[in-house]
């Protein structure tokens, strides 16, 4: 191997006073040689980003660089002067971000943001010479159609179209090294497989040295060379790809790949037993009105949906961003009025509850939701969030918050945490109190939107453990809404895959896993990243869960 | 096209409904007034003749039932058919159309003005966060945001026009000017206007200027400016294609509805410096309860809120794609 | 609570205005004590200058004591910015709040009413009313509550759908809560801080709107008021300068420290700064 | 544009106020070529005189239209389009001979007729205070082109004050006769007798009048062009006068404290001349018909609670006199001698205690409301001056503001408790006088009309005795003994005859002439 492209040496990066910790960085040290991928891979606040903000000279104000080095082409990027590192910028350094929805400028035509970063650096381009280069990359980058496209604002180009934009922006100037910070969690699990495959062979042809940022381990064992493992700051364990993702020296690397969800024996579903839910040509078409005359705009959420959820059993629900099962699942709990169908719960059709009535079923069926940070009121006490259920239904206040400490203890708080507002807790804290909050209702379905989605591969495993505990020990129903198809297998037993407001298949999880029916599960399981290196390690035993009930969610 | 059509239709409907609704609740306002307008206009004609005010009464339509009077004002109104003046002895539209000049020269030189400014140094400030230069700014902002709209026209005049004699104190022009060429009367109808605009503009230049500031503020931690950082512009190069233009676009948005608002203090200000617009038409028409008068005016400067209103949409379509189609 | 004192004292901005602001409502308070003669008692020596006579800021044209004139119209500029903007309010939540919890045609209809009254040139409005209703202390706070409400009731509604919107509240309604309870237990705390702020710079604007009322002669003529006194002076301006100049400045630091207070108010009830 | 450019041009917009484009300004304090620029507010609805007779439209209106005479400042008749005039001895007959060469603004020529039709038809049904006048007379006939003779039914001693301008202005016979006066397009471009023609009314901004070339007197006009400048507030019209933008302002133009300082200006000229037509009277109306301003103790012991003298110097800044009773000092007939209430707080306390109005607790005797005058400033203060005045009397005074509609439908429909009002002579005191006190004049819905409810048979015999004596010496006899009672019964609490400051530019002579001062055709006003 010739001189690495880019070498980080012994940096360390502080945090203002009153920060967690006083280190962003601790004596992170590794290097990217031309032609290979880099996978940096940690949980969130593990530092990855700001080690890319590093290179780039884009750390916010608060945080300083203590020490280190950060050599690139022979110069230490950390001493070079504002207008040689802004030149380096854009044109031998590119980067692209997360967002590709807010990344780009929304006021102005992909066309002319990615001219400007050719015209930046070399501001001698002609127009003609420039506008023929844009539609080169736009084409490199496979977008449809460059000649119109390039005039597009970004608000109406596909998540997956704006991170091409924004590859196609990055690799405007040839750049000898490409920082990727996240470019596919934002995306359809179809559309980061694609993503995923191009910024793979865009780095093969041109030779670029790519240091990509992911929290995802199964990203990794696509498209990494080599791996280094970043927690809290410090580098855990670094090497070829291989060696990492197949020998992992460390713990907690071993953790990380355990807790990939999708890889525990798959479950059987209980055909036998008599439906708690059923939903018969469930309908739901969305107007947004603009005005008198303008034409309505229709979006169809759901369309002649029909499906079955049996007592004690899991049933999940798959499906990309619009594909219409959120909307499922709050119009089961009436937060979301169907236009037509039925929506039968033990028998009793939901559609046709009256005030009371429905008051009575909303307590049999509670929801989690994904955001933990938008599901408790900022305003009140994790305790009084969750005892307001117990009360509304008769409790009195001081059996209800017994109820409420009791429940904090049993989803692995303590019952002190009662007193404490939402903001103290941490994402998988909050999600294990919404779980409080539901299950303090005794319900018989529970219904899991995306619940997991936002949280940390390790906190998620956490979370999923600690769902199916209950479920066993509570004899729950599960509605669970989920885009990932690891952690449907990893919980469901049956498994309904939805498309555009419709059902595309509806089967077990066994089966659907072993023989997709329909054409969309198959690409959305090919699509499934780190999918045959899974495959290959589920080969050999799979390490062990960890606890569940941490307090470290 | 058709859709493009649709829209329009729409929002001319709208607009028309807007404006029958006003016309209705001006009609009801004005006409709950005490105060008997025959009385009026016999008083100020020095009358003690109890047959001249009935002949009056007459003429005005004053004596007919109330339903009546505002079926016939509405039936009006759809024929742009604003009335007659009484007091004035003119045709409402008439008198409408003659200051409608000079208000539209005033409040849209304030409104760009306030804007401009506004924008300029709101990003002064927002740009330099923190810096004395945003300090003294926000400071300016946060006074001329408090001080009375009167007040601070007295003080220019009394700076400007007594002090250092630059500018005329009040009018609209020097009428002599209007005898000679084009040029010179622009120039004079300029002069006059500087301190009326200047004034009518402070405060909302004010609100402005903390509005630019706080969303240059918030644009700057977007993250498509860190993407532009990424390509290696200069600071500069960021403040002017990516940061100045995202964050005027709530403050456009915002001085659409400040239009209304806008116009109200035109009556301010119209009466201090004495400026001939529809402002001054309106005080005017308040104390002599010239009812057919208040009552277009009240419709033109709904209407020219109503538009002004149109226009900042424009303003906003035109930089913010995204409206178009939303 | 001490979260919020805490913030709300980190600014010297939110200081300086509570500062201010305190030193008007003392004046206000202690009017009767410090110049217990009625503000237009006109015994002084007209057109006293400042320190003149024995009068702190000078006298206007019918010998009436400027400095008892600015402390009794503290009384007044205070009376009316807080109880129009207190009426402002009432209406603008009412509104916003039905509209917002209810959605659909009502929504639609307080909707088009509220823009409708957006629409209005609203100081225009305010005089008209004024003139309508003949100035008294009452219709002048009616007056200005009509023509404030609106924007107070456009953010009570922006306030309580994305309150209503969020998951909380979802939450709350499948844990069986009454829509009461849902109101008051999470959707009124969660929305009514940026409330707050808007009704205290309401009071502000209602000080600045009367102030503009009087000065062209629609002030209740029983109360001194600091318009008032700048509408009288401001005519004289060039041989009593302080006549105006000083009721403005008063005029000035009260919407200033207001405005202050409103703003470090912002902060302190933002929990995202609050805290940070 | 580079950063560079832009901040040049910057530079430059901020440069320009200091630079020559902002001084050159100063062009409009030039001297203006035999022109004058007057002051005017508010804006007139109409120039057409014959059909509205405000302030404004006559001060502007009287320089394109004439009547038959003006008045000395004494109050005597003058020439104007009459050149001489003959009343009979039993004063029922006026015989006018008019001036022969005088043509109305568009050639065609003024004669006997364009009077006749002007005083029996259009005026008649234009004009109030005219009809008044030819309601009296049996015939209106032109006995040639250039002499017209009016017969009265009845002899009326102040009928000649008919002829001033305002009174009974003269309209063109060809232009209005058989039409609808109202509606007539020449309205829009009034064609009269006067020195100044109509040009251009730019409204809002400005009236532009051009001197008649043909005017029937030699040599006049003596100023080529007159602009009347619409100034609404009157700081700007101050500012107008000292930086020389206008050249003339009268009546109310300049406020009272203004004066003082306006008239030191070195280019500025000052009188108080010119308004002994109009002489009006300004007091305090109660209404009599409410308790306890009936009780005449009550009224006396208001009278000695008002200080006249603050009234005239803090509130009038000197522009005023203290007025002695009904009739002003400058009107004919004015008694000088009457009895006076001299300004005494205890002998008001001692009249209030007396009338039963005991002070309570909180040492207030009652609440009144007085509803204050909405026309300006000095208005205010009059009330204001009423509140204060009043507490030394243990009387409550809360003010009551409206706009001048509800001031005059209160007023006229006997709505108010205490008022202020101002009301003008008209040169006699049968035109001006009388319409305030005589009980037949109680009418509801007038202003102007006996609107505080006095009656007494006495004065009402006085008074239209007075009207209709041939004898200067029998009218004087009757308005002495008609001022005497008045002032015994105090209807009204008079306070002040009005002064009124004309202000002009200094190198203008002969600018007022007459009792009507600047409502008059300053035919004569030109530069020294």
């Amino acid at each position: 191997m010739t001189e690495p492209l880019l070498t980080i040496e012994n940096l360390i990066l502080a945090l203002p006073q009153g920060a967690d910790r006083p280190h962003a960085v601790d004596d992170v040290s590794l290097s990217v040689a031309a032609n290979e991928i880099v996978c940096l891979v940690g949980e969130s606040g593990s530092g990855k980003s700001m080690i890319a903000h590093t290179i780039l000279g884009l750390l916010p104000a608060k945080v300083r660089v203590e020490s280190g080095a950060v050599r690139f082409g022979g110069r230490d990027l950390l001493a070079l002067p504002a207008a040689e590192m802004r030149a380096l910028r854009g044109s031998d350094i590119a980067m692209i971000f997360q967002e590709p929805q807010t990344a780009l400028n929304p006021l102005k035509r992909v066309g002319a943001q990615v001219a400007e970063a050719i015209r930046t650096h070399d501001p001698a381009a002609g127009r003609e010479a420039t506008s023929l280069r844009v539609r080169e990359l736009f084409e490199q980058v496979g977008l449809p159609d460059p000649r119109t496209l390039v005039s597009a604002y970004p608000f109406q180009l596909s998540g997956g179209q704006r991170q091409r934009v924004m590859i196609a922006m990055a690799l405007a100037n040839n750049p000898s090294l490409l920082i990727a910070d996240e470019p596919t969690t934002a995306l359809d699990v179809t559309t980061q497989r694609q993503i995923l495959d191009l910024i793979r062979s865009l780095q093969a042809a041109r030779g670029m040295g790519v240091l990509f940022i992911t929290h995802d381990i199964g990203v990794v064992a696509d498209i990494a060379d080599r791996v280094v493992v970043l927690r809290r700051g410090r580098v855990v364990e670094q090497g070829p790809a291989r060696t990492v993702l197949n020998q992992p020296r460390e713990d907690y690397t071993r953790q990380l790949l355990d807790a990939v969800p999708g890889r525990g024996t798959l479950r059987r579903a209980k055909e036998d037993a008599e439906p708690l839910l059923e939903i018969r040509g469930l309908q739901k078409t969305f107007i947004t009105r603009q005005g008198f005359f303008s034409p309505p705009r229709r979006v169809v959420a759901a369309e002649a949906l029909d499906l079955r959820l049996h007592r004690g059993e899991t049933l999940a629900v798959v499906g990309e961003s619009g594909s219409g099962k959120s909307t499922l699942a709050r119009m089961v709990l009436r937060l979301i009025e169907a236009d037509d169908g039925d929506i039968l719960f033990a028998g009793q059709s939901v559609r046709a509850m009256g005030r009371e009535a429905l008051r009575q079923f909303r307590r049999c069926a509670q929801i989690v939701f994904q955001d933990p940070y938008a599901s408790l009121d900022p305003r009140r006490k994790v305790g009084e969030s969750i005892s307001f259920g117990p009360m509304a239904h008769g409790v009195p206040r001081a059996e209800a918050e017994r109820l409420a400490r009791q429940w904090l203890e049993r989803v692995g708080l303590t019952s002190q945490a009662a007193d404490r507002f939402p903001h103290e807790f941490s994402g998988g804290q909050r999600q294990r109190i919404c779980i409080a909050r539901a299950l303090a209702l005794e319900p018989s379905l529970l219904i899991a939107d995306e619940a997991v989605s936002a949280l940390d591969v390790s906190v998620q495993a956490q979370i999923l453990a600690l769902l199916a505990e209950l479920k066993e020990e509570m004899n729950l129903s599960m509605l669970f809404i989920t885009h990932d198809l690891r952690v449907a297998r990893e919980i469901a037993d049956t498994i309904v895959v939805m498309r555009a407001g419709k059902i595309v298949e509806q089967n077990g999880a066994e089966a659907l896993f072993a023989a997709p029916r329909s054409d969309y599960a198959r690409s959305l399981l090919a699509a499934v990243p780190g999918k045959d290196f899974f495959e290959r390690a589920s080969a050999r035993p799979a390490a062990s869960m960890p606890a569940s009930g941490a307090q470290s969610g | 096209m058709m859709h493009a059509l649709r829209l329009l239709l729409g929002r001319v409907t709208g607009i028309a409904f807007a404006i029958l609704a006003i016309a209705t609740i001006n009609f009801v306002l004005v006409h709950s007034a005490p105060g008997d307008p025959a009385l009026v206009i016999a008083g100020q004609s020095g009358a003690t003749d109890a047959k001249f005010i009935e002949q009056v009464r007459a003429d005005y339509g004053l004596d007919r039932p109330y339903l009546v009077q505002l079926g016939t004002y509405l039936g009006k109104v759809v024929q742009l058919d604003l009335g007659y003046s009484y007091r004035q002895r003119r045709a409402v539209s008439e008198l409408i159309l003659e200051r409608l000049g000079p208000t539209l020269l005033l409040t849209l030189s304030a409104f760009v003005l306030s804007l401009v400014g506004g924008v300029l140094f709101g990003a002064l400030a927002g740009r330099r966060h923190g810096s004395w230069s945003d300090l003294t700014i926000s400071m300016m902002a946060l006074l001329f945001y408090a001080t009375p709209v009167f007040w601070l026209g007295l003080m220019l005049v009394l700076v400007f026009s007594i002090q250092l004699e630059w500018l005329p104190a009040f009018g609209y022009s020097n009428m002599r000017s209007g005898t000679f060429g084009t040029f010179d009367q622009a120039v004079d109808v300029a002069r006059h206007l500087v301190l009326p605009a200047v004034t009518l503009s402070a405060i909302y230049m004010a609100v402005y200027t903390r509005l630019m500031r706080s969303s240059l503020i918030e644009v700057q931690h977007e993250d498509h400016v860190r993407t532009a950082r990424a390509k290696g512009l200069t600071e500069a190069a960021i403040l002017r294609h990516h940061m100045l233009r995202n964050a005027a676009v709530p403050v456009i948005t915002f001085a659409g509805l400040q239009a209304g608002a806008l116009i109200g203090g035109a009556v301010v200000v119209e009466t201090v410096f004495a400026w001939p617009g529809l402002g001054r038409l309106t005080f005017e028409a308040v104390t002599a309860r010239d009812y057919p008068v208040l009552l277009g005016l009240f419709l033109v400067t709904s209407i020219l809120v109503i538009a002004v209103n149109l226009l900042t949409d424009l303003l906003h379509r035109l930089i913010d794609p995204r409206v178009v189609t939303r | 609570m001490r979260d919020l004192v805490r913030t709300f004292f980190r600014r010297p901005a939110g200081i300086v205005g509570l500062v201010l602001l305190g030193l008007v409502c003392l004046m206000a308070a202690l009017a009767p004590v410090l110049y217990p003669a009625s503000p237009w008692e006109m015994t002084g020596v007209p057109f006293s200058r400042p320190g003149e006579n024995g009068m702190l800021l000078g006298a206007d044209t019918l010998g009436r004591d400027v400095a008892s004139g600015v402390v009794h119209g503290a009384r007044v500029s205070l009376l009316i910015g807080i109880a129009s903007a207190l009426a402002a309010s009432c209406i603008g939540v009412l509104l916003g709040c039905i509209a917002g919890y209810a959605g659909g045609l009502v929504d639609m209809a307080i909707v088009r009413f509220t823009e409708l009254f957006q629409t209005i040139p609203t100081f225009v409005l305010a005089i008209l009313l004024v003139a309508i209703l003949t100035p008294s202390l009452a219709t002048i706070i009616l007056a200005i509550a009509l023509v404030s409400w609106p924007p107070l009731a456009r953010l009570t509604r922006a306030q309580v759908m994305s309150i209503m919107r969020r998951e909380f509240v979802q939450a709350a309604r499948c844990q069986g809560q009454s829509t009461l309870s849902i109101v008051t237990r999470h959707v009124l705390p969660n929305a009514i801080s940026p409330i707050i702020v808007a009704g205290s710079l309401t009071v502000a604007a209602a000080i600045l709107i009367e102030a503009a009322l009087s000065f062209m002669g629609l002030g209740d003529p029983n109360f001194m008021s600091w318009g008032y006194m700048i509408g009288a002076g401001r005519t004289v301006i060039r041989q009593a300068w302080w006549m105006s100049v000083f009721p403005g400045l008063a005029i000035l630091l009260t919407v200033v420290a207001i405005n202050l207070v409103g703003e470090a108010l912002n902060d302190a009830l933002n929990p995202r700064i609050s805290r940070a | 544009m580079k950063r560079r450019d832009f901040t040049k041009l910057l530079l430059a917009g901020m440069a320009l106020p200091g630079a020559g484009f902002m001084r050159d300004g100063m062009a409009y304090a030039q001297t203006p070529d035999g022109g004058l620029t007057s002051l005017l507010a508010p804006e007139p609805p109409t120039l057409m005189l014959p059909l509205n007779q405000q302030q404004p439209t006559i001060v502007a209106g009287a320089k394109i239209f004439e009547s038959l005479l003006d008045f000395d400042f004494d109050l005597s008749p003058r020439p104007q389009l009459a050149e001489s005039w003959d009343i009979s001895e039993d004063g029922l007959t006026y015989t006018f001979h008019l001036v022969r060469n005088a043509k109305w603004h568009d050639g065609a020529p003024f004669t006997a007729h364009d009077v006749v039709f002007s005083c029996s038809q259009m005026l008649m049904e234009l004009h109030p205070r005219a009809r008044a006048s030819f309601e009296r007379c049996e015939s209106i006939v032109a006995v040639d082109d250039h002499t017209v003779v009016f017969k009265l039914k009845e002899p009326f001693a102040p009928f000649i004050y008919a002829f001033e301008t305002s009174s009974a202005p003269i309209a063109p016979r060809h232009i209005y006769e058989g039409t609808d006066y109202k509606n007539n397009p020449a309205n829009d471009h009034p064609i009269g007798t006067g020195p100044f023609k109509y040009k251009e009314w730019v409204r809002g901004s400005h009236i532009h009048l051009v001197a008649n070339p043909d005017y029937y007197q030699e040599g006049k006009p003596g100023l080529t062009e007159i602009f009347f400048r619409i100034v609404p507030d009157a700081a700007s019209r101050a500012v107008a006068l000292e930086t020389g933008e206008a050249q003339l302002a009268g009546w109310n133009d300049v406020e009272n404290f203004d004066v003082q300082r306006l008239a030191a200006l070195p280019h500025l000229e000052f009188t108080t001349k010119g308004y002994e037509f109009a002489s009006p009277l300004l007091w305090y109306e109660l209404n009599l018909r409410k308790e306890p301003f009936n009780d005449l103790r009550v009224r006396k012991a208001m009278m000695h609670l008002l200080d006249k003298s603050f009234i005239v110097e803090r509130i009038m800044f000197g522009l005023a006199a203290p007025a002695t009773g009904p009739i002003a000092s400058t009107t004919p007939f004015f008694q000088a001698d009457l009895p006076q209430y001299e300004f005494d707080v205890d002998k008001a306390n001692a009249l209030l205690d007396e009338a039963g109005l005991k002070r309570g607790a909180d040492g207030k005797r009652f609440i009144m409301r007085f509803l204050v005058v909405p026309a300006g400033e000095m208005w205010t203060r009059l009330g204001e001056y009423f509140r204060q005045a009043m507490a030394a009397g243990g009387i409550d005074v809360v003010l009551e503001t409206t706009d001048m509609a509800g001031w005059g439908q209160r007023v006229s429909n006997w709505e108010f408790e205490a008022t202020n009002n101002l009301v003008y002579q008209n040169a006699d005191p049968a035109l001006g006088v009388a319409r305030s006190y005589v009980s037949s004049n109680i009418r509801k819905g007038v202003l102007f009309s006996n609107t505080e409810g006095y009656e007494n048979p006495e004065v009402d015999r006085l008074f239209a005795e007075a009207a209709v004596q041939t004898t200067r010496e029998a009218r004087q006899e009757r308005y002495t003994a008609v001022q005497r009672i008045l002032v015994e019964d105090l209807p009204v609490l008079w306070m002040t005859e009005q002064r009124y400051a004309t202000l002009y530019d200094n190198r203008l002579v002969d600018v007022i002439v007459g009792a009507t001062g600047v409502n008059g055709n300053l035919a004569q006003a030109r530069y020294a």
